[in-house]
């Protein structure tokens, strides 16, 4: 019984963390924390199951084309919901429009795909039973994603750019670094890492317009424990979570999983508001 | 003390009537200054003054509610300032503010990001050269460098990015004595090199020292601008600073 | 100059009066007779709203071409509920109230029901509520509130005595998702089993909609020995997942239990075509194919009829199309009988017991302590995968 | 908003409600009137929409303090919404209780709940807020589903029934019409007080309401429990409306409608988000084919709202009908006035630092400092950049602590005292760069002074006590005076965000007489003022020393200090360099090498 819950468990727990890289990747370079990565990856399970499933395009252009979809959703995001709220951020607009942008897309999801949950194709059709890849895929992607963003962040300059922009954004402009244009590519990056989470666990979660909504509040909870900004702190959060939910459900019963849930995440966020791995919090005066 | 009116020939930068601030506070009021190619003009008044403000508004950094500023006879008012840095108008903000979690080397490789990827290893080797102290740090994470090789290094980053004018602001802040002089010996170099510097100052003295041409602003407003010479003359400064000398 | 004006004036003035009259002249000149439908088209569980839709239109087509009503014209009034109780009530207060409704079908599921039904009662409307909560029906205090469809209770049974009589099983275990129609069904099945006797309850369990491994659950029932799975979950996702799990266990026990588990929209979802074998969800016998794969004779004639005149059968269930004919077809017989459509004459002779032969319910009767009108014994058991045009082959066991 | 003229403040008798335009009493009058008649004119149907959109009213009212005053972005209110909707249902059905009763403890329970709501907003902002009120509200219906034996489960139960006359829907409408008016009264009371003001700092200028002593923790607390009672009851009402209540009832799209409703309207005002109540209730039954798109109408009404019509409604309407009056600028400051605003209340008081230091990471800001400001003397504090002057100022005022010596006013020592209590010890101080409640009118910041010295409890206000009117009507009288004493009497009406950035300080000034401090921390008042300004601070600075105030004045403008100081400290890398008479300091040599930075 314990396998099957820590398979099931660290499977989701990878869409989980990946959710949660989206959230970072984000911060990183605007501070907003924005409701839309959860939506991101109800994009990469959506469209890909339309994409393979339906329109039976081969593998690799359906990915493409969820990933695409995605980063033009990203890019969306930040022209319309980010950018013009940055000058007064302190007001927290951006809580706003980040959730309309979110409920935009969802809205539009549920007219055209459909309100019921949808089947996602089998990709590769590898293992079987606990081995099956539904439950290895995604955690593959995971890590996949994870060491890429580590080597993009040390090994290559447009990752130092990223860095510099996150430490200090205003001495990264006067170097020279358009900021401006690093935020687009990293709120389109975001939008790439997200929909991989929903497309990758596709198998598993299924292609449902409703899907952006839970793994919003199921995703920022690694982030609410690891703290915002440290990617390390979404996977350990991330998989923590899909453990832990997995447990209360064989344990506590279908019903509680999201009090359990939620429990967690308000403890955490009261004794820990930066989080284990969080950055300080600028001075007040 | 007529403010004097700058130099119209020549002047690779030109501020005219500059006034600037943050949303309701307004810091500078008509600011006009200029510097000649090669010149290196010292920018020195009491704290709060608005010096750094002048600075941010003359590289794009923050807004200008009125005046105009030109660079290499071309209008910059409304560019950014990170086209400004294209055109070699090069600003070193104030607090050696390097990237800490980045090495020496990915701060200087940065600074020469919109330069072609050829050029870049020549712009750092170039910069190494100017300061070693920090040469040898390349791979250390900037974080953990002393104030003053982080200093170098922010000076160092300006140096990659080829600049035609440099604005300095206050690099001699938070430095021990022989540094200081190391810092201003190098921005001396800079003008056998044909490289402007406009250098903002506590250190009134050394300043002079290395300067062409001075401004002393007070209150937002330029209060005296002279060569450094006659600055040095005594009480010169000490009326300027100390409210002797009402603003018009 | 100023005459032409005039006289352009006048004409114009003209045709518009007439465009005006026009269509009152043509209508006849009794009142349309208004039927508000109180529909789930888009939001959560708008499936069998859509079937039940077409059921619906193309009766009152049907019945409009041959004359309507004692020569009233049906004018079915909708509106989208979504499936959210607060826009289902105030649709009713708007079709009462404004579109002066005579009738109301609808809403298609239970949580709108049951907010809907104290609302409409106050306004004295009969009305023919679609979901299947047993307590949506009540002589007391819906006086005017009569079922077409079947309640949970005819489900349960017909379940039960499936797994019971039909399979011979001993040892059952039940599973239902955790909305409330899921829990409320689960102890509802245990409840009457255990008033059965003679049979333990090996298992019960409540899994989230939307989980997704539910091997663990499953494998639990296994090694607890249950002979026979009762599901009640209308969520094809999980019902796909239930099924690809016994596979993966290779523990063939039967799966009996909601029409959903053979919903359209379960294939798909299934890892291997054969794991829906063995799954046997509840139907209706003049919905369901017999042992040589014909429908019954009225039936069959439904289906042509109906598909000539355009309506889609392949993505619905053809019991929600039978569904939506056969509650315009019962309120015309009924105005017609009572000669009105006042309320209490057509309460009147709802219950005065005369049978109503529809397609889907074919023999519907009502009495003063009765309103709920489907024939428990037409409750039964399909094979389902054997999903049609809409309609299933009879479970094995029936015979007769 | 407030009421014009600063001449028709002047008499203090009349409580503020009746000295309201005579305009907005009629618009009120004649809106209350029409619904009142409502019913006559139209059918069920409308009438029941009509008590669906005051049963929204009722829990709009409280969200509104909450985001458009207080600008906590609480987006999960469904939560509190069901929870008074089944505590009134389960204890009609299950405990029969009459329904006036239920209602009741529905807004008891609402109490609790909105408290708890409200605790996270102590230490969470923007996303991690919203993000705590949406767990809850997911939280409170997976239970209702779950607890099936207490609340039905998914198949729910009967909501509670009023007795005789109400139970029928004209008489539950003017049940729903009555408490939506009791929802206002109560709103209106709240937020035209004390507490209203101190929520609108609370929301734009955090760190000024601290210096002034808003009690920050018990503002919000308090202000969450009325929310949570009007939401808590407005469940019960939306129960008795519905008849039937099931946990699908309580969606997150209701969640959204709430939170839009209010920001349509505009932030801290009424009427705004009444109307827009009133418009997002009646928009989906006027557009019922759009249904299916009306998730997608709010997001796109929420994003238009933020980026192009911040103000909402209410920003729409103020410019069509209140034609906000021109500032006719500064006047000259009238110190007399002074005596009014300060009178003998300043109980004189001396402000000693010994030994004080001050450390952040490994800078030393200040290295043991010794200052003593004595009541009725102005003490000029200069140095160099970074030499430590701002510091100390915070140190005084709370918002640093020091890691040794001691700090000591009159006889608390200030160590021991939250910084929250320094403005009831009567320690008032201004910012570098000012302060001010960009929302609220110039008058009202003022106000702002004086929020510790009001007595009146917050129910009591809500409740609308006459005690709490007059109490108001003479903070009113005292920060007129105060404003004509530092020259801002003609601009009392305006928006402080309105103001140059000179009024802005010399309002912030005019906020710490109101205070009626015993010392004046001034942080660098001088900056960016023209030469005739410094002279009307000046002799502002004079008037009030006269009145036995201590003043510690941090400054640049070396002039200024050294005419009005009675004795300059000059401050060094965090050490005192020189102290003495302004002469003796002024041409002391070391002085002048650090001002010279050699």
């Amino acid at each position: 019984m314990l396998v099957t819950i820590l398979v099931a468990g660290i499977a989701i727990g990878a869409i989980y963390a990946m959710i949660g890289l989206s959230y970072n990747m984000m911060y990183s370079t605007s501070k907003v924390v924005s409701f839309t990565p959860g939506q991101l990856g109800m994009i990469g399970a959506v469209f890909g199951a339309w994409f393979i499933g339906v329109l039976e395009v081969p593998l690799w252009l359906g990915f493409l084309g969820a990933m695409g979809v995605a980063v033009v959703y990203g890019f969306f995001t930040e022209l319309v919901a980010v950018r013009p709220v940055l000058k007064s951020i302190e007001q927290h607009l951006y809580v706003l429009t980040t959730l309309a942008a979110a409920l935009m897309i969802q809205q539009v999801v549920a007219i055209w795909w459909g309100t019921d949950p949808r089947p996602f194709p089998t990709l590769f059709g590898l293992g079987a039973g606990l081995a099956s890849e539904k439950y290895w895929l995604p955690v593959v992607a995971c890590f996949l994603a994870f060491i890429g963003l580590e080597l993009f962040y040390r090994k290559t300059l447009w990752g130092a750019a990223f860095i510099a922009v996150a430490e200090d954004a205003e001495a990264s402009r006067a170097l020279g670094i358009l900021d401006v244009r690093i935020r687009v590519v990293s709120y389109c990056l975001a939008g790439f890492i997200g929909a991989l989470a929903g497309f990758m666990g596709g198998q598993l979660l299924l292609a449902f317009f409703a899907l952006g909504a839970t793994l919003t509040f199921y995703g920022f909870v690694p982030i609410a424990m690891g703290g915002i900004g440290s990617n390390r702190g979404a996977l350990i959060g991330g998989f923590f979570l899909g453990i832990l939910q997995q447990a209360a459900n064989y344990f506590v019963g279908g019903v509680f999983v999201g009090v359990v849930t939620f429990a967690v995440f308000i403890t955490v966020l009261l004794l820990v508001p930066r989080g284990l791995f969080g950055s300080a919090v600028a001075r007040r005066v | 003390m007529p403010t004097l009116a700058p130099e119209r020939d020549g002047a690779l930068l030109m501020a005219s009537d500059l006034s600037a601030g943050y949303g309701a506070i307004r810091v500078l009021q008509q600011v006009n200054l200029s510097v000649r190619a090669g010149q290196v003009v010292a920018l020195v008044g009491p704290n709060g003054a608005g010096k750094s403000t002048l600075l941010k508004a003359l590289s794009g950094m923050i807004p200008k509610t009125s005046g105009t500023v030109s660079f290499g006879g071309q209008d910059i008012t409304r560019l950014t300032t990170q086209a400004c840095g294209r055109l070699g108008l090069v600003h070193v903000i104030e607090g050696h503010r390097v990237l800490p979690s980045l090495t020496v080397e990915e701060n200087l490789l940065l600074a020469a990001l919109d330069q072609p990827a050829s050029a870049r290893r020549a712009r750092v080797e170039e910069a190494y050269r100017v300061f070693p102290e920090i040469a040898e740090k390349r791979h250390l994470g900037a974080g953990s460098l002393s104030g003053g090789q982080q200093q170098m290094l922010v000076i160092a980053q300006g140096i990659v990015r080829q600049p035609r004018l440099l604005l300095l602001d206050e690099p001699s802040a938070g430095l021990a004595p022989v540094l200081i002089a190391r810092v201003l010996e190098v921005v001396a170099a800079f003008r056998t090199k044909g490289t402007a510097v406009l250098l903002v100052e506590q250190a009134v003295e050394k300043a002079l020292h290395i300067a062409d041409r001075v401004y002393v602003l007070v209150h937002g407003r330029i209060v005296l601008a002279t060569d450094a010479q006659s600055a040095r003359a005594p009480g010169v400064l000490e009326r300027a600073y100390l409210g002797a000398a009402q603003p018009s | 100059m100023k005459m032409k004006a005039m006289c352009i004036a006048a004409v114009l003035a003209a045709v518009s009066v007439a465009l005006v009259a026009v269509p009152a002249w043509t209508q006849s000149s009794a009142p349309p007779l208004k039927i508000g439908w109180l529909a789930a088209l888009t939001g959560p569980n708008s499936t069998p709203g859509i079937g039940q839709d077409r059921g619906i239109r193309y009766a009152a087509d049907q019945i409009n071409k041959a004359g309507g009503v004692m020569g009233r014209k049906i004018e079915i009034v909708s509106r989208d509920t979504q499936g959210d109780p607060t826009k289902a009530v105030n649709a009713a207060l708007e079709m009462i109230n404004n579109d002066k409704v005579e009738f109301t079908i609808g809403p298609t599921n239970s949580g709108e029901c049951l907010a809907t039904q104290p609302v409409i009662a106050r306004y004295k409307v009969p009305s023919f509520p679609i979901g299947v909560v047993d307590s949506l029906i009540d002589t007391v205090k819906f006086p005017y509130s009569f079922r077409v469809s079947n309640n949970n209770t005819q489900w349960q049974e017909s379940v039960l005595n499936y797994a019971l009589k039909v399979l011979k099983a001993k040892k059952i275990g039940i599973i239902g998702d955790t909305t409330g129609y899921g829990t409320m069904s689960v102890n509802l099945s245990e409840q009457l089993l255990k008033a059965q006797g003679g049979v333990s309850i090996t298992y019960k369990g409540e899994v989230e909609a939307n989980q997704t491994d539910v091997m663990a659950d499953l494998r639990k029932a296994q090694s607890s020995g249950a002979e026979v799975m009762v599901v009640w979950t209308d969520s094809a996702g999980l019902n796909s997942r239930l099924m690809n799990a016994r596979a993966e266990l290779n523990w063939n026990v039967p799966f009996v239990g909601h029409p959903v588990l053979g919903a359209g929209a379960v294939k798909p979802l299934l890892a291997k075509p054969e794991n829906w074998k063995n799954v046997f969800n509840v139907g209706y016998r003049p919905m369901s194919f017999d042992d040589n794969g014909k429908l019954p004779e009225k039936s069959q004639k439904f289906v042509e009829t109906v598909s000539s005149a355009g309506v889609k059968l392949d993505d619905t269930m053809l019991w929600w199309v039978g569904l939506g004919v056969d509650t315009i077809q019962l309120i015309k017989d009924t105005v017609e009988a009572a000669k009105s459509s006042k309320a209490d004459d057509v309460k009147r002779m709802l219950e005065a017991g005369k049978t109503f032969n529809g397609v889907y319910c074919t023999s519907c009767a009502y009495s003063p302590t009765n309103h709920n009108g489907y024939p428990t014994d037409d409750v039964v058991m399909n094979r389902a995968d054997s999903f049609r045009a809409g309609a299933y082959a009879i479970a094995p066991g029936y015979g007769k | 908003m407030m009421p014009t003229g600063l001449e028709a403040i002047a008499s203090t008798d009349l409580p503020p409600l009746t000295r309201q335009r005579p305009r907005a009493l009629w618009a009120a009058a004649a809106v209350i009137g029409l619904a009142v008649l409502l019913p006559a004119g139209v059918n069920q149907y409308w009438m029941q929409i009509g008590t669906l959109a005051f049963v929204y009213w009722v829990l709009i009212a409280g969200l509104d303090l909450i985001i458009g005053y207080a600008g906590q972005l609480a987006v999960g209110f469904v939560g509190l919404l069901a929870i008074g909707a089944y505590t009134a249902s389960i204890l009609c059905e299950k405990a029969s209780w009459p329904a006036f009763a239920a209602l009741a403890a529905a807004g008891a329970a609402g109490a609790l709940f909105g408290f708890l709501v409200g605790l996270p907003s102590l230490r969470l902002k923007g996303f991690y807020f919203a993000m705590t009120t949406l767990g809850f509200s997911t939280i409170v219906t997976q239970v209702a589903l779950g607890w099936e034996r207490l609340t039905g489960g998914g198949i729910g139960l009967p909501g509670p029934i009023f007795p005789a006359p109400l139970d029928s829907p004209v008489g539950f409408y003017y049940l729903a019409l009555g408490m939506a008016l009791l929802a206002t009264y109560l709103l209106r009371n709240v937020a035209f007080s004390n507490f209203g003001r101190g929520l609108v700092a609370v929301r734009d200028a955090e760190v000024a309401a601290e210096a002034m002593g808003v009690p920050i923790t018990r503002l919000k607390l308090v202000t969450f429990t009325l929310s949570g009672i009007l939401a808590g009851m407005a469940g019960a009402l939306f129960a008795a409306r519905q008849t039937y209540i099931t946990p699908d009832a309580f969606t997150f799209d209701l969640s959204v409608l709430f939170f839009i409703m209010v920001l349509i309207g505009g932030r801290g005002r009424i009427v705004g988000p009444m109307i827009g109540t009133l418009i997002l209730t009646l928009l989906p039954e006027i557009a019922a084919p759009l249904v299916m798109w009306s998730n997608f109408l709010y997001a796109v009404l929420l994003l238009l709202v933020v980026l192009i019509v911040p103000g909402g409604i209410a920003a729409f309407l103020e410019r069509l009908f209140v034609k906000t009056a021109k500032g006719e600028g500064l006047e000259a400051p009238a110190p007399e006035r002074l005596n009014a605003v300060l009178g003998q209340h300043a109980s004189p008081k001396v402000l000693t630092l010994q030994g004080v230091a001050l450390h952040f990471g490994g800078v030393r800001a200040l290295d043991g400092v010794d200052v003593a400001v004595w009541p009725g003397t102005v003490h000029g504090l200069i140095g160099p950049n970074g030499s430590g002057k701002t510091t100390l100022l915070n140190a005084v005022s709370g918002f640093y602590a020091a890691n040794s010596g001691r700090i000591v006013f009159g006889e608390a020592d200030l160590a021991a005292r939250p910084s929250a209590d320094r403005a009831a010890l009567g320690i008032a101080r201004t910012f570098q760069t000012p302060r001010v409640v960009g929302n609220l009118s110039v008058l009202e910041n003022a106000m702002l002074g004086a929020y510790r010295q009001f007595t009146t409890s917050f129910p009591a206000v809500a409740l609308g006590s006459r005690h709490g009117v007059i109490e108001d009507c003479a903070i009113r009288q005292r920060a007129a005076d105060a404003l004509a004493a530092v020259g801002l009497r003609r601009l009392a009406h305006l928006r402080a965000e309105q103001l140059q950035h000179t009024e802005q300080r010399l309002l912030e000034i005019a906020r710490c007489l109101v205070m009626q401090p015993s010392i004046l921390l001034l942080d660098e008042p001088a900056a960016g003022l023209s030469h005739d300004e410094i002279e009307h601070l000046q002799a502002l600075i004079e008037h009030i020393r006269s009145l036995g105030v201590a003043i510690l004045l941090v400054e640049h403008h070396a002039d200024l200090v050294f005419q009005v100081s009675d004795e300059v400290t000059v401050l060094d890398v965090g050490r005192v360099l020189a102290h003495g008479a302004p002469a003796e300091v002024r041409i002391n040599p070391e002085v002048i090498n650090a001002y010279l930075g050699a």
